[in-house]
């Protein structure tokens, strides 16, 4: 009886750490994000945006940076999507079991794991240097591309999964080929969840920096990119050089970055989070 | 890459220092009110990193804390490029401890030394090595690292031979390193540009250094005079002929840096040259420019 | 006619699928022919055993064994963090809290992995450590501690996430086995529930291990540029991926050796992570099997 | 070979009687053999059922006449399958025009996620028919045939998922017959309805089969009865026992038959 | 108050006869009754079958016994349960205790994926107790009352998860005996077991009752005539009918059970 007690006791006891640490996480971020909003959030406004970079902390603005964020996004998709949705539909509806499915499988799980860093390698040597590109939009484009394709490859398998086999067994049974059921029926239902996984591998891309330094973004880019072949900086690398700086104007500038960056990120995942509930609905 | 140079003539490409860097960005920017049709570039490879890009052409201009080594000049020449030096401006370096730190008000360049030498690697870990009268700590040492022009320049006027250091220090090419390095560790010592310190005079305390003939602080004043010995040294812009040749933009830029110099160094920290020598700086690049513009 | 262009289709998407295993080609090619440059220099008994890492000085020293510590003493307080409070997040949501509780907190938590890391490395920089400094006095301005610890943040999600999922799988009727012998709901999930779900919750601690080992920014801000042999959390050190941004932050000129180390230092690192993603790969697949 | 000139003879003139013909045919999945050496032959232009108890290859067997299971990890299959007296899984054979003449509705209602009107035009679409006038035409004639005209005809716009489950199969049974099949498999159609739906289908049953040739599927012996002409009774893998439903049900010649039809197991 | 004293005393002599007592019990799933206001006295040292068509209830109902209904999501209860004339819903009431008192028994066989030894030790050592011997002992005990024992003897550390289904069934009761509770609750303990194992567990269920008192749910009407004293028939969230046995599979007071027992639906 006593013991039955004890375990009751140890079952609450546990039960308020569970909540602590659930909670420790997010009241961590909360508290950072607070902080860095008292420090930043007086800082930005349309010149923040507008403005080019400067060695002055309060006449800097991340227009550059932003610009370069987004031309990195534009052609990072452009290049990532087709790809990746045209392999997860092969491994989905085309590959049959054997060797060569196994190997992609293999290679794509592995391909998840490998650190962005090590990505950024490869773009410096392939596309920088082999390549020629440079250190252009289109080099950092092609490099946060093939950083993202495993996770667009897995979400839109995913997203292909759970489209319902019935669907299939329809479509076929009138007749229909493979592709025309891929395309006709699959993609079409399929498309919340693969696009649920695009916006998330984008967000992803938005906040790398790693990869980027290593091909060689710039720190000073007074100009928003105008073509794929001109150098540029992002948002992340543009918070790096300013919290490397010593001035403690800049240490505001980046707060204030950071704000941005975080709005853009949070925004991406909470519409991804959107269209997966809304998606996942219509199998239910 | 150079994808840049074929581009057209409305962009600057400019590499190298971190030091002059400031500088160079101050004027960049201002010029863009002057200019804005102008792209300026200004990456951050440190001095050695920027002479690699200049010596195979990618950059118009280079900004240097020392002057080109033979090496480089030779890889420039291999590269038939033909360059104009200028000096821009003065620089101390700064040597800093801990504001925490009440042991060390000056130190001398025999002691810098027995710290920073090769030989130091491993072996000279704690204050008291150097002066038995420091604190028996291990000791935090934050510099530049060796892609910078500082580090040569530092380890040539310290150690007697450019580059050679001891390896286990921080070295960083990001500034913001090296003082919240030093800020953060009460047994920190570190040496960065004088501009730098300026900035975080209330995070870092500066040490008079003692070159032979007494502890002299840095300063604007003997920096300038040279009396700060022997770690004040020119900074330095380097200009690519061609550049001159293809591009106006290049020109009017490189005018328009020696003109305004001298009233935006301050604001960045830096020690402007006298009016004398600045004139002497655009009389040489006037012949420069007469030199390779053809005629029009 | 129709056949020719389901033919192609196919083939084209087969490509695309190749393209996959290119990259992995290609990475493994990039790596290790740069790192066979720098091995053809540099033996690799020194690169192995040498105490020292100061290839950009004069006094060259190649051994990789300073940054290969600061990567692990990094990950492992990482690790030593992010586990406890991971597993006991996942047990908690998927035993004790309501439904609705776990459909509000998973996103949430998710969002701590969504956070770039740039962020998580101002955080550490400018919150943490001086916040541990307060009542730790020797703690460096650079530490591995608190990049540590805010990395073990960022990889709270993946073992609470994947763990989960692993809990939630374990059918019910184990659960409810449990209970109706009267065991506590704590009982059941150490006794019962996570033994039960042991492979896919290994397999996400080793998804965190690999992930902390590659986190790059966190530890380049935050941890020091600083090669150094130690496990002392409250020096500057320099893990793998924050060496090779610090060289990329200079110039990297094609061919020279310190272009090689940074490649010698990336193969080391993508070695360590192939492995563990392999073992995952593994352990999740038997896994899948068990359930299915 | 004159061998299998005798054989193809036989064929031609089973044609009109036998539309479909299966002969020792053994289905695998992996190691399993779901089917075991299975000989028959099903009449035109009548009502066949399958019966049997859960796994023994009902589905399976049912599928091979439109070759259903080409797609499925570990199939593979022995012995011939011919509707009209051709080898439907010889080379060559195109597997997608093959389901255009042998139309499939399954267990649980599966409409597309579209609208209804999209729904029964799919067939006719994917064919790379355009014509609006003549899709709009057979849309309606389907609907009409299975009886869902009225009720759906004022919102053909209305997505096919918002129908009750009756109206959805019967929309499945519309889609099927749009490109006008001449052979109609059915898997369990009435397994996930009501009776009052599941009463309808029968009746469109019995009045689908003046021109179709239809093999149904089920697990109510009492359906089998109502609306099928033959019956066949499957056990393990291998076919027990067919012959006319009147005769099977009433007076089964085999005692595992009579011990299914009875209740004994199952 | 005296009200209270009142039925307090009923309560206690009911308690001899009674073991379990249901009070104007009604239960929701969110908004949905499942249970709706059923009154049931059962019997100490008897077999009372639960029996009724899918989805009637039977299980809610008999999981309000040992409150494993509890940490389902939506789920709510009005009413009284009581075991031995003791409210098991009040506050304060020890859930784990009551569930070490109230053994329970599911469809599909649930060994925990451990040793067959540490299957029945669990829930012994979940009570703190340690003791190598007695363990030992209990465990040897319970296989032995479910006659597993002489199969699994040589090997108790084999994985329980590699015994027969029928093994893992018999198992798992020799797990809910161990703790020596005097109510064994079983939901459909032997639908996933084949024939022998079935009978086997009958069996045993024919012997426990003895020393425990029993509920059984099942779909099979046969062995609730075979192995219960006592069947209550449930109906859409209602109790329709409750009786000896023999009574209510031979001559049944109300029309739904007679329809029931007969097959007429179901
Ligand atoms: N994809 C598959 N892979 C492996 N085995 C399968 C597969 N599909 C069916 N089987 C097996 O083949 C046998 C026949 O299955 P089938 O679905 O044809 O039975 P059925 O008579 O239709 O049963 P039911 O009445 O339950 O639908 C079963 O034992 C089943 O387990
Ligand atoms: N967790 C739940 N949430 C919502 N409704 C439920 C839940 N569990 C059961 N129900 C509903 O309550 C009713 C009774 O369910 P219960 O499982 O008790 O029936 P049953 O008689 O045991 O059926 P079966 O013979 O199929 O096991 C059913 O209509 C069921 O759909
Ligand atoms: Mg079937
Ligand atoms: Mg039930
Ligand atoms: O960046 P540097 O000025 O030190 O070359």
């Amino acid at each position: 009886m006593n013991r039955i007690k004890k375990n009751r006791y140890k079952d609450k006891a546990f039960k308020i750490w569970g909540i602590f640490c659930t909670l420790l996480g997010i009241v961590l971020l909360a508290i950072f994000i607070g902080s860095i909003l008292i420090d930043g959030i007086q800082r930005i406004d349309w010149e923040f945006i507008t403005n080019l970079p400067s060695r002055k902390a309060e006449r800097a603005g991340i227009w550059t940076a932003l610009m370069g964020s987004v031309w990195i996004l534009v052609l990072t998709t452009i290049i990532a999507l087709p790809v990746g949705i045209a392999a997860a539909i092969y491994l989905e509806e085309y590959a049959k079991k054997g060797k060569l499915a196994n190997l992609l499988e293999i290679n794509i799980s592995n391909l998840a794991g490998v650190p962005s860093i090590i990505y950024g390698l490869l773009g410096l040597e392939i596309f920088v240097r082999i390549i020629q590109m440079g250190s252009s939009v289109l080099a950092g484009s092609f490099t946060l591309a093939l950083l993202i394709l495993p996770i667009v490859i897995v979400s839109t398998r995913e997203a292909l999964k759970a489209v319902p086999k019935s669907i299939r067994d329809a479509s076929y049974a009138l007749g229909a080929s493979k592709w025309q059921t891929v395309s006709r029926q699959l993609l079409p239902a399929s498309s919340g969840g693969i696009l649920t996984g695009v916006i998330l591998a984008l967000s992803r891309a938005v906040g790398e920096t790693a990869p980027l330094i290593v091909i060689g973004a710039l720190a000073y880019v007074p100009f928003a990119p105008s073509s794929p072949m001109d150098e540029f900086s992002v948002l992340p690398i543009q918070i790096f050089n300013w919290i490397s700086r010593p001035q403690h104007g800049f240490e505001v500038n980046a707060a204030a970055g950071i704000i941005i960056l975080l709005l853009i990120t949070f925004l991406m995942n909470g519409v991804a989070v959107y269209f997966r509930n809304k998606w996942q609905k219509k199998f239910k | 890459g150079n994808n840049k140079k074929d581009k057209g003539t409305s962009s600057i490409n400019i590499d190298g220092s971190s030091t002059v860097y400031p500088v160079t960005e101050a004027i960049a920017e201002e010029f863009r009110a002057v200019d804005p049709e102008v792209d300026v570039t200004i990456g951050v490879s440190g001095t050695g990193g920027g002479f690699k890009k200049f010596g195979r052409g990618e950059t118009d201009i280079s900004n240097a804390s020392r002057p080109i080594k033979e090496n480089e000049k030779a890889i420039a020449e291999q590269n038939d490029i033909d360059y104009l030096e200028l000096e821009v401006a003065y620089d101390g370096l700064a040597v800093v401890v801990n504001p925490e730190n009440d042991w060390v008000d000056c130190i001398t360049v025999e002691q810098l030394k027995k710290l920073w030498e090769p030989g130091a690697q491993g072996n000279i870990t704690r204050w008291n090595q150097i002066n038995p009268e420091w604190p028996d700590e291990e000791i935090h040492l934050f510099g530049p690292g060796v892609a910078s022009g500082t580090f040569d320049y530092f380890t040539e006027a310290v150690v007697g031979e450019s580059g050679s250091s001891r390896g286990d220090y921080t070295a960083s090419e990001d500034d913001n390193v090296l003082v919240q390095g030093v800020s953060g560790d009460k047994y920190g010592l570190g040496f960065f540009g004088l501009a730098y310190f300026e900035e975080n005079s209330d995070k870092l305390r500066m040490v008079a250094v003692d070159g032979g003939e007494g502890c002299v602080e840095p300063s604007t004043q003997t920096v300038s005079d040279g009396s700060y010995a022997p770690l004040s040294r020119p900074l330095f812009v380097y200009v690519n002929s061609s550049s001159v040749k293809n591009n106006p933009k290049v020109v009017d830029f490189i005018n328009f840096y020696l003109d305004e110099a001298p009233s935006l160094l301050k604001d960045v920290g830096y020690v402007p040259l006298t009016d004398a020598e600045y004139k002497e700086q655009k009389e040489n690049f006037a012949a420069f420019v007469e030199k390779h513009q053809p005629k029009k | 006619m129709r056949k020719l262009k389901e033919t192609v289709i196919e083939k084209t998407l087969l490509s695309s699928a190749l393209v996959t295993i290119a990259v992995t080609v290609g990475i493994i090619l990039v790596l290790s022919l740069e790192a066979f440059n720098f091995f053809s220099e540099v033996s690799i008994i020194d690169f192995l055993t040498d105490p020292e890492w100061t290839p950009l000085f004069s006094d060259k020293h190649f051994g990789i064994l300073p940054l290969l510590s600061g990567t692990l003493l990094t990950s492992f307080i990482a690790i030593a963090f992010a586990v406890p409070v991971g597993l006991s997040i996942s047990i908690y949501i998927s035993e004790y809290a309501p439904k609705s509780f776990r459909r509000t907190i998973k996103p949430a938590l998710e969002l701590l992995a969504a956070v770039p890391t740039v962020v998580y490395g101002f955080f550490a920089l400018t919150v943490v450590t001086p916040f541990l400094q307060s009542f730790i006095p020797g703690l460096s301005g650079f530490n591995s501690l608190s990049a540590g610890l805010v990395m073990g943040i960022m990889i709270i999600p993946f073992i609470s996430s994947l763990s989960e999922d692993a809990l939630h799988a374990v059918p019910n009727s184990l659960r409810e086995a449990g209970y109706g012998m009267g065991s506590t709901k704590l009982q059941n999930s150490f006794r019962i529930l996570v033994p039960a779900a042991s492979s896919g919750i290994i397999v996400s601690v080793i998804l965190a291990i690999s992930r902390a080992i590659g986190e790059t920014m966190i530890v380049a801000i935050a941890a020091g540029q600083q090669p150094r042999l130690t496990f002392d959390p409250t020096v500057p050190v320099e893990t793998i991926t924050a060496y090779i941004v610090q060289v990329s932050l200079g110039d990297v000129q094609h061919g020279s050796l310190e272009y090689r180390t940074i490649f010698a230092a990336g193969i080391t690192l993508f070695i360590f992570t192939f492995l563990l993603n392999t073992i995952s790969y593994q352990i999740r697949k038997k896994f899948r099997e068990k359930y299915e | 070979m004159s061998q299998n000139k005798k054989e193809e003879v036989i064929d031609k003139s089973i044609k009109k009687k036998h539309k479909l013909q299966a002969k020792g045919v053994n289905v695998y999945y992996d190691d399993f053999k779901a089917i075991k050496g299975i000989d028959m032959k099903i009449r035109a232009n009548k009502v066949t059922a399958f019966i049997g108890p859960s796994g023994c290859g009902k589905s399976t067997f049912l599928r091979l006449f439109n070759r259903m299971n080409d797609y499925v990890d570990g199939f593979r299959m022995e012995g011939k399958i011919k509707i009209d007296g051709e080898d439907i899984y010889k080379k060559n054979v195109n597997v997608e025009q093959l389901r255009k003449q042998v139309g499939m509705v399954f267990q649980k209602p599966n409409p597309f996620p579209k609208s209804i009107y999209e729904n029964v035009a799919y067939g006719l679409k994917i064919q790379g028919i355009k014509d609006k006038k003549f899709l709009e035409k057979k849309v309606v004639e389907s609907l009409k045939d299975v009886a869902l005209w009225d009720e759906v005809k004022d919102d053909l716009n209305k997505s096919a998922l918002a129908l009750s489950g009756g109206q959805q199969q019967r929309l499945c049974i519309a889609r099927a017959l749009a490109v006008e099949p001449s052979i109609l498999l059915m898997d369990e159609p009435t397994s996930a309805l009501d009776p009052l739906s599941t009463a309808k289908i029968e009746e469109l049953i019995y009045e689908l089969k003046e021109k179709y040739t239809i093999v149904i599927v089920t697990h109510n012996m009492q359906q089998a009865g109502r609306v099928s002409d033959y019956t066949a009774f499957f056990y393990l893998g291998e076919l027990i026992e067919y012959d006319k439903s009147k005769k099977l049900f009433t007076n089964p010649e085999k005692q595992q038959t009579e011990n299914y039809i009875t209740g004994r197991f199952g």
